[in-house]
């Protein structure tokens, strides 16, 4: 029957840090001291171990000697503990048996004027070291390939730069989109600030580089369904949604003109999701003309062949190419790969909750995305701001910002976050439509008015040379009586109640994360209060997460604008990049390991971890951990009812040979 | 078995998931015989019927030994494995849920003799039920679960905790054997792995014929999987009788004949469920046991010192036992009480503990049964069994069984090698003392505990076996050590190691 | 010969157990008497580990972990503070009053917060007097 | 014939004590090798390899060290073995016996991980000047005394919720008091009080054990008092049993809960008044049971109770099946599939299982708290005492 731990061979080296220590500490003591404990074979001192000198030394012992066990009595192991386990390593020790006993930061250096009390617990903290190494058992170091290639979620500005990155690198990628097309929000934006470029002007030859892209696999109107991660790899289900209109097709919009889907007297109507639902688009389409691919799709919840069972097959008649095919099904592809980038987005808040503003009620309160899309010469106005209602030019305009952001704590109707950009938009729409029509009055309601980044001060300054009238304050309330708009606002800086008749209201909408939560789930990611991902860390890793492997770039993180988007996305890439090109993951070793004998399989362990590395085998009925995930904290070995699951080299038994060493009984003084 | 050998099989067993143990095997050295030894090479733990057909298409495959054992509670050494076979642990086999973890609780499938599955809830009490269970359950724990129907089974040995397995394998008889014969008379079809040249076999058993043929088959001829076991209802205390028969005297032989020729009258004109007896003297429970304060049975223990006190209870239905307290009175000598069910469960407790209950010493078993056909020769018997065991320690106990009365006995031995060799010569002596050559073989039949006896054993049933061990096992895998090639496929029966 | 308290310090690896080097390497001092020993998270601290450091004779015990929300394993913390409290009523059971122990948190940077928490307990459970679990261990 | 010698070798010259005195507990009763033991082991049920005859046998033929540790801890002293053996070989005995033997030079003593923390629990107590305030959980209306004829003594009790979230012993502990005061007893709840010592002995820390049952019996002694109140059948079969053994005869009459509720019952100086409306089944704790022999109070304080529907599990009294944990040394996957088991039964009777014991309640809740082998129906566990006071309306 097992009896106590076989004899063990534990050499001691004290290091004088050249007086750092010895100066306070009396080195010989505690060397004396270290020599007359149990299994301790070899008690040392030295000037400097950390010397190469030092490391020779400790390397001619561990061979000679065949030490199995090593305490560095020196300074704090955040410093060498590292570097001596790698000596010991080519000594040919297991570099787990090294533990550093810490005599300087928290002995010598604290009690430097108390002599004998710092080398009486020199003593123990070297005593405390002893026994733990005489509990240690070797460990190894278990690596797993990387696989290489990486999926990108998101093919808007965000995943479209990042994937572009990681290809030109030469990486695998594989980029996802769900809708038809790739482009996202920035592809309806028309202008950017601060410079008022063509948003697409600048987005579609990214766009056409990645579909180009021979590194870049691009799965539009596909969705992630499902996310399993193993040791280096993630192994991705992808649904590829059925277009019902082939590669063959050639782009010449016939079946578009002929569909009957949206005419006057169609029983069914679609709006456009492109154009913000200012516009009817067919059941068979293409989003917008510079989409990518350029595919048609069809829009089965809204065709009369799928609706009435087979009634309408006009566009097939039509096609040219024979490229509509109403029999295809969603496909499943199955992904390998080593890395994750989550770039999923944003969408517009829907500020219908909000009453007061009347969206919803009165046609002519609109969002700024819809705004954005009457600005495009070739949108549903042709670049005219108009009122719905009628279609007649905007002459007075009121913006009101942060609709759904910035609200009260706990407003289920709104959000406690500030959306960063609404500000520089309504900034944008003001300008851009002053410049079209000067003789549109503008208002902007503000709360704050926020112009942070580079040139955006300036924009903000030019728009009121524009004459964009700024009032501080947000409405109580959008008069909608009569059909007629009017915004009742009180200047806080006047403290005059404004009362302005609108043609249309802007609402300056939040941001909101897409809804991802299946994809969140299914790679283990958190969010933030906010609903957004939570980072690895908010301020030294934002673009890292908890899952090793797994990356978040651009509005999926937080709200940006369109600059911090793209850097985001950079940095997320050259994270990816560094992650996928170590090849390999060295699985830290110093992780929780359970005892199958011993686990009870309660559930409790994977109830408290916060890194998802524990799961319960129901056919074997124990708990199971993944060494790629666990990151060694140890909350389970504390909830854990019969001990089964430890943490390497901080098992119960090692800890608490450390506690009984220090304690007072352990010294004899 | 050499050790590469060993290591291959146990990887085979691995593989095919089969729970085994190759570590502490002296655990198994022996049964409740306690001198037969013989440490296995392994032992296998298989939970079901795929794989006990692995383990026996392994044998074959390999020509290794299997020895199957239940519960190890038989006292004859046939569950022991001598060096080099596979010790096949039957328990579990029938008793374990999908992850293999044998539940002590289970709801047994009740089938009629057709083998359809018939309500107990419903069932009448003259009814033929039989119980399907798995060769590693027990009496106890099936009587447990048709306890809430009033149900038993009908045949239990006095070891409630043997497998049934175990109960077919040595055709074991006990409590009900009175009324329904040995275990194997109880079985109306069963399961076994049989072997072949070319694999393993598995059977089912059907024709009640084959099943008596097959009952008391000690491992020969297969691995016995499933059965359908015959159970019987509970008789209600009401319809219950049990009765004590008590004689004491100094004369042995005097005690033994006037109770053979009461056995004999009962045995003519009672149906009875069990009949035990056993010897009662000073030391058979300790001074401070409840049960000699207890004011019905408390008498039965005071015995004078030279004297020896026969206690015989019968247990059975009223109208089966009407004339019993008849015959009693016609024998003056002999004590007639009737007593309640719990009482006569108490007598049994003290029968149970008869057979051991002595510091640091061992039972030592071997010529522990006789079966005496003529109840009238019994005094004769007793007489020459405790002239030959005087001064020794143990005490008689027995069964009256209608074709005969069946006498235990089991030397105690101080665990030393002298005492154990004593003990062993005593035995020795018992048997030439009682197994005179003139007596006929058939009162030596074994009783499937005393295989040791068995070299003496009918010829008959030797052919029997060997013919059956040539039909089931073609390959010879199940206990070949229990034929002795030598003795052109005589059966000899274990070997004890002394 | 006057009472010097014995405090076992459970100092997690990225805070509490920084903050001690940092406050070594500050040469900010503090009693002999408080002994650390490194988890790498207060997560893993063991109701167990309190009581067998007050049972070896320890006169106190301290948990210094991170501050709230800068776990660097998200929440260990938390856990800690409610495995502190549950320990926290045996301990008034026991006698030992829950003022022997104490958790709280110190940033890598904090090396005075160190100090400052260990000269404050130490001179605390200095006035409660030794451990009566003490006096039996220790001779 | 090698085995057989082996025989001598071990144990020695004839008939003679062994000088082992594990060995001396084991063969004290001469082993029959008739495997009823193992096959009513709950715990050779789950784990095939671990068999009491086999560990026996081992012992008998290599001598009580051969026995491995692993054995050693598997057993839940539960003592279903014992209760079914037809010579009653004294198994958990011997394996306490030999596990304080060989505590000193064992790896691994109590496995458990709540083992641990009871362990030094139990050391902290048996501490000569220790102050406890055992009475925090007491809470008001509820009277207690510092002198009196009774003494309720609460073992571990105040300190199980500082471990034992899912469960909240301190229940018991009020329910009790309550009973009593109803019948017009000012229990004696003492700060000396220290830990009964039950998991001390039965892990083979002999030393701690005798220190605290010296520690108790001092303050029991000198307090005066007739008879001593427990709810806990630990507790109950040390100081019934036990405490003798180590402090000498004492005068105490010493009183399971269940006992005094059925006197105080029996003498109508307890009323049920209200009714409890539930379907209850009973487990037998080892202690109290199989170790104490006490099966029919808790079942006549059932009985008592109006209302109440008792349903019989189909495993009772000596052949009841254990919770599963031993003196906190043993708690681990085969406990899983035993608990299981037991529950499985239960549940199938009621929709309530009572105990008699404090830690029988806590190792079944700890089930019920966690992730279950296969899904069971609705069930509670209560404990007697409990039931008890709800019924006092």
């Amino acid at each position: 029957m097992s009896r106590p731990g076989t004899k063990r061979k534990v050499g001691v080296f004290i290091c004088h840090c050249g007086g750092n220590i010895s100066d306070v500490v009396d080195v010989k003591a505690v060397r004396e001291f270290a020599g007359a404990q149990d299994d301790v074979v070899l008690a040392t001192d030295f000037r400097f171990m950390c010397s190469n000198e030092g490391q020779e030394r400790l390397q001619k012992e561990i061979k000679e000697k065949g030490l199995d066990g090593v305490v560095v009595a020196c300074c704090t192991p955040k410093m060498y503990e590292e570097l001596f386990r790698s000596k010991a390593e080519e000594a040919g020790m297991n570099p787990y048996l090294l533990e550093i006993a810490n005599i300087r930061e928290q002995c010598s250096y604290a009690h430097r004027h108390e002599p004998q009390k710092a080398t009486a617990k020199a003593m123990r903290i070297v005593k405390g070291q002893v026994e733990k190494v005489r509990k240690l058992r070797p460990l190894e170091v278990k690596t797993a390939p990387i696989h290489p290639g990486v999926a990108v979620i998101g093919g808007g500005i965000s995943g479209i730069h990042a994937s572009i990155l990681l290809a030109n690198l030469g990486h695998k990628v594989t980029l996802i989109e769900k809708s038809p097309t790739i482009g996202g929000n920035m592809a309806r934006s028309v202008k950017t600030f601060p410079t008022d470029d063509c948003a697409m002007c600048t987005l579609s030859p990214k766009m056409n580089e990645v579909y180009n892209h021979p590194g870049i696999d691009l799965l539009t109107y596909a969705e992630v369904k499902d996310a399993k991660r193993s040791p280096g790899k993630f192994t991705l289900t992808v649904e590829k949604k059925p277009r019902f209109v082939t590669d063959a097709c050639i782009g010449c919009n016939r079946c578009t003109e002929r569909c009957p889907v949206s005419t006057a007297k169609s029983p069914i109507q679609v709006s456009s999701e492109w154009d913000q639902g200012l516009a009817k688009r067919k059941a068979i389409y293409l989003p917008f003309p510079q989409a990518l691919p350029q595919l048609w799709t069809i829009d089965a919840d809204h065709c009369f062949y799928f609706q009435r069972g087979g009634a309408c097959r006009v566009c097939q008649m039509v096609c040219p190419a024979e490229a509509i095919d109403y029999t295809m099904k969603p496909e499943t592809v199955g992904l390998e790969v080593g890395a994750v980038i989550v770039a999923t987005g944003w969408k517009e808040y829907d500020p219908t909750p909000l009453g007061y503003l009347g969206f919803g009620r009165h046609p002519d309160v609109l969002t700024q995305m819809q705004v954005a899309r009457m600005l495009d010469y070739m949108g549903p106005t042709k670049g005219v701001v108009s009122r719905p209602s009628d279609g007649k030019p905007a002459e007075t305009i009121v913006m009101v910002q942060c609709v759904g952001s910035r609200g009260a704590p706990g407003d289920p109707d709104t959000h406690e976050y500030c959306s960063r950009v609404c500000c520089m938009v309504a900034v944008k729409h003001a300008s851009l439509i002053k410049k079209a029509r000067p003789a549109a009055e503008i208002y902007i309601l503000y709360n704050d008015l926020r112009a942070y980044g580079k040139g955006f001060e300036e924009y903000y300054a030019h728009s009121m040379e524009l004459g964009v009238k700024y009032v501080r304050g947000l409405p109580g309330k959008v008069h909608t009586d009569g059909g007629k708009l009017r915004v009742d606002v009180d200047d806080m800086l006047t403290g005059r109640r404004l009362q302005i008749p609108a043609d249309v209201v802007v609402l300056s909408a939040a941001m909101e994360p897409a809804p991802i939560d299946s994809i969140l789930s299914s790679l283990h990611l958190d969010k933030t209060p906010d609903g957004f991902i939570k980072e690895y860390h908010a301020k030294i890793n934002p673009t890292e997460t908890a899952v090793k492997g797994v990356f978040i770039a651009g509005c999926a993180q937080g709200p940006k604008d369109i600059t911090d988007s793209i850097a985001q996305a950079g940095s997320a890439a050259m994270s990816a990049a560094v992650f996928l090109g170590s090849g390999e993951m060295t699985l830290n070793p110093l992780v929780a390991e359970v005892d199958p004998a011993l686990c009870r399989a309660c559930d409790r362990c994977t109830e408290v971890c916060e890194f998802d590395a524990v799961r319960v085998d129901p056919d074997r009925l124990v708990a199971v951990v993944d060494e790629t995930s666990c990151e060694g904290c140890g909350k389970c070995t504390v909830v854990c009812p019969t001990g089964a699951i430890g943490v390497r080299q901080f098992r119960k038994p090692q800890i608490v040979a450390t506690i009984d060493a220090l304690a007072p009984v352990a010294v004899s003084p | 078995m050499d050790e590469m050998e060993l290591r291959a099989v146990e990887r085979l067993l691995r593989e095919a998931g089969i729970r085994y143990d190759g570590g502490e095997l002296r655990g198994y050295a022996t049964d409740a015989s306690f001198l037969t030894l013989g440490v296995p090479n392994l032992v296998a733990f298989p939970k079901d019927e795929a794989e006990c057909v692995a383990l026996v298409d392994l044998a074959i495959d390999r020509e290794l030994a299997l020895v199957p054992r239940g519960t190890g509670s038989g006292t004859a050494g046939a569950a022991v494995a001598p060096p080099g076979a596979i010790l096949v642990d039957m328990e579990r086999v029938g008793a374990c849920d999908a992850r293999g973890h044998r539940r002590g609780l289970f709801s047994p499938q009740i089938v009629d003799g057709t083998g359809e599955p018939a309500d107990l809830s419903k069932a009448g009490p003259d009814d033929v039920l039989y119980v399907r269970v798995g060769a590693g359950r027990t009496s106890d724990e099936t009587n447990r679960a048709l306890a809430k129907h009033r149900w038993t089974v009908a045949v239990t040995p006095s070891s409630g905790y043997s497998t049934f397995g175990g109960n077919f394998a040595t055709n074991a008889r006990g409590s009900g054997t009175p009324a329904f014969g040995p275990f194997g008379n109880a079985v109306n079809r069963l399961r076994i792995i049989a072997s072949s040249e070319k694999g393993a076999r598995v059977l089912e058993v059907t024709d009640p014929k084959e099943v008596r043929r097959l009952a008391g088959h000690h491992g020969l001829c297969g691995l016995v999987t499933e059965l359908d076991v015959r159970i019987a209802p509970v008789l209600r205390a009401d319809e219950m009788l049990c009765a004590i028969l008590s004689m004491d005297s100094v004369d042995a032989a005097h005690l033994g004949s006037t109770m053979g020729a009461l056995m004999k009258r009962v045995a003519t004109s009672c149906r009875y469920y069990a009949g035990e007896f056993l010897f009662i003297d000073r030391g058979i429970v300790r001074p401070d046991d409840p049960i000699r304060r207890d004011g019905v049975l408390g008498g039965y223990f005071s015995v004078p010192a030279d004297h020896r006190k026969m206690v015989l209870v019968y247990r059975g239905k009223k109208d089966g036992m009407a004339a019993l307290p008849a015959i009693a009175a016609d024998f003056p000598e002999v004590a007639y009480r009737e007593i309640t069910y719990p009482q006569f469960q108490a007598m049994m407790k003290v029968r149970t503990a008869a057979t051991g209950k002595a510091l640091q010493r061992v039972n030592v078993p071997g010529c522990e049964d006789f079966i005496i056909e003529d109840p009238a020769r019994f005094g004769d018997v007793l007489a020459r069994m405790f002239a030959a065991m005087a001064g020794a320690d143990g005490r008689p106990v027995g069964h009256h069984y209608p074709d005969g009365v069946e006498v235990h006995y089991r030397p105690q031995a101080a665990v030393t090698r002298a005492g154990i060799e004593e003990a062993w010569a005593l035995n020795l002596r018992l048997r030439e003392a009682v197994l005179r050559p003139e007596l006929t073989v058939e009162d030596r039949r074994e009783h499937g505990l005393g295989l040791a006896l068995f070299r003496d054993g009918p010829a008959s049933r030797h052919e029997e076996l060997r013919r059956l061990k040539a039909e089931y096992d073609p390959a010879n895998v199940f206990c070949p050590h229990l034929m002795d090639s030598k003795l052109d496929g005589r059966f000899v029966g274990a070997q004890f190691a002394i | 010969m006057t009472f010097e308290p014995e405090i076992a310090a459970f100092c997690c690896n990225w805070c509490g157990y920084a903050a001690a080097d940092q406050a070594g390497a500050a040469k900010l001092e503090y009693p002999a008497g408080v002994k650390v020993i490194r988890l790498m998270c207060t997560g893993m601290m063991d109701p167990y580990y309190v009581l067998r450091a007050f049972e070896r004779g320890f006169d106190g015990v301290i948990v210094i972990g991170c501050h709230l929300g800068a776990c660097h394993y998200k929440s260990g913390n938390v856990q800690a503070q409610d495995q502190v409290k549950r320990v926290g009523q045996v301990l008034r059971a026991l006698g030992l009053g829950e003022s022997r122990l104490m958790m709280t948190a110190a940033s890598a940077a904090e090396g005075s917060v160190f100090a400052d928490t260990a000269n404050a307990f130490v001179e605390k459970v200095r006035k409660l007097g030794p451990s009566p679990l003490r006096e039996v261990v220790a001779q | 014939m090698t085995e057989a010698v082996g025989i001598q070798v071990t144990l020695g010259p004839d008939g003679g004590a062994s000088p082992d005195p594990a060995l001396r507990v084991l063969t004290a009763e001469g082993c029959i090798q008739c495997n009823k033991c193992t096959f009513s082991c709950p715990v050779h049920r789950v784990d095939v390899l671990f068999s009491p005859r086999k560990v026996i046998l081992q012992a008998y033929l290599g001598g009580a060290d051969a026995v491995s540790e692993r054995d050693l801890w598997a057993c839940l002293t539960c003592g279903e073995c014992q209760a079914v053996c037809p010579t009653q070989v004294p198994y958990p005995a011997f394996i306490r016996a030999q596990r304080e033997k060989l505590l000193p030079a064992m790896e691994r003593t109590a496995p458990c991980k709540h083992g641990g923390f009871k362990d030094v629990l139990a050391k902290i107590m048996a501490k000569p000047d220790l102050k406890q305030d055992r009475r925090a959980w007491i809470g008001d209306g509820l009277k207690v005394a510092d002198r009196g004829d009774v003494i309720y003594f609460t073992g571990c009790m105040p300190y199980l919720d500082g471990v034992f979230s899912y469960c909240d012993s301190a229940r018991i502990g009020k329910a009790a008091i309550k009973i009593m005061n109803a019948a017009g007893i000012v229990p004696v709840v003492a700060n000396a009080e220290r830990c009964c010592g039950h998991d001390a002995m039965w892990n083979g820390d002999r030393e701690t054990y005798e220190k605290l049952a010296r520690a108790n019996a001092a303050w029991i002694r000198e307090s005066g008092a007739k008879r001593l109140v427990t709810t806990c059948a630990e507790c109950y079969s040390m100081l019934k049993y036990e405490y003798p053994k180590v402090v000498g005869e004492w005068p105490l009459e010493v009183l399971h809960m269940s006992e005094l509720i059925e006197e105080l019952v029996k003498a109508g100086k307890l009323k049920f008044a209200r009714p409890v409306e539930l379907t209850v089944t009973y487990q037998d704790p080892c202690r109290l049971g199989r170790h104490s022999k006490e099966y029919d109070a808790p079942r006549e304080v059932l009985k008592a109770i109006p209302g109440l529907t008792f349903v019989e599990m189909d495993r009772i009294r000596e052949n009841s099946m254990c919770c599963g944990v031993g003196a906190y040394s043993n708690c681990d996957a085969a406990t899983k599939f035993m608990q299981q088991e037991r529950l499985e039964e239960a549940a199938s009777k009621a929709g309530n299982l009572v105990t008699a014991c404090p830690h029988c309640r806590i190792h079944f809740s700890c089930y019920l708290d966690g992730r279950p082998v296969d899904p069971l129906p609705e069930l509670k566990i209560v404990d007697l005492t409990e039931l008890a006071a709800q019924a006092l309306g």
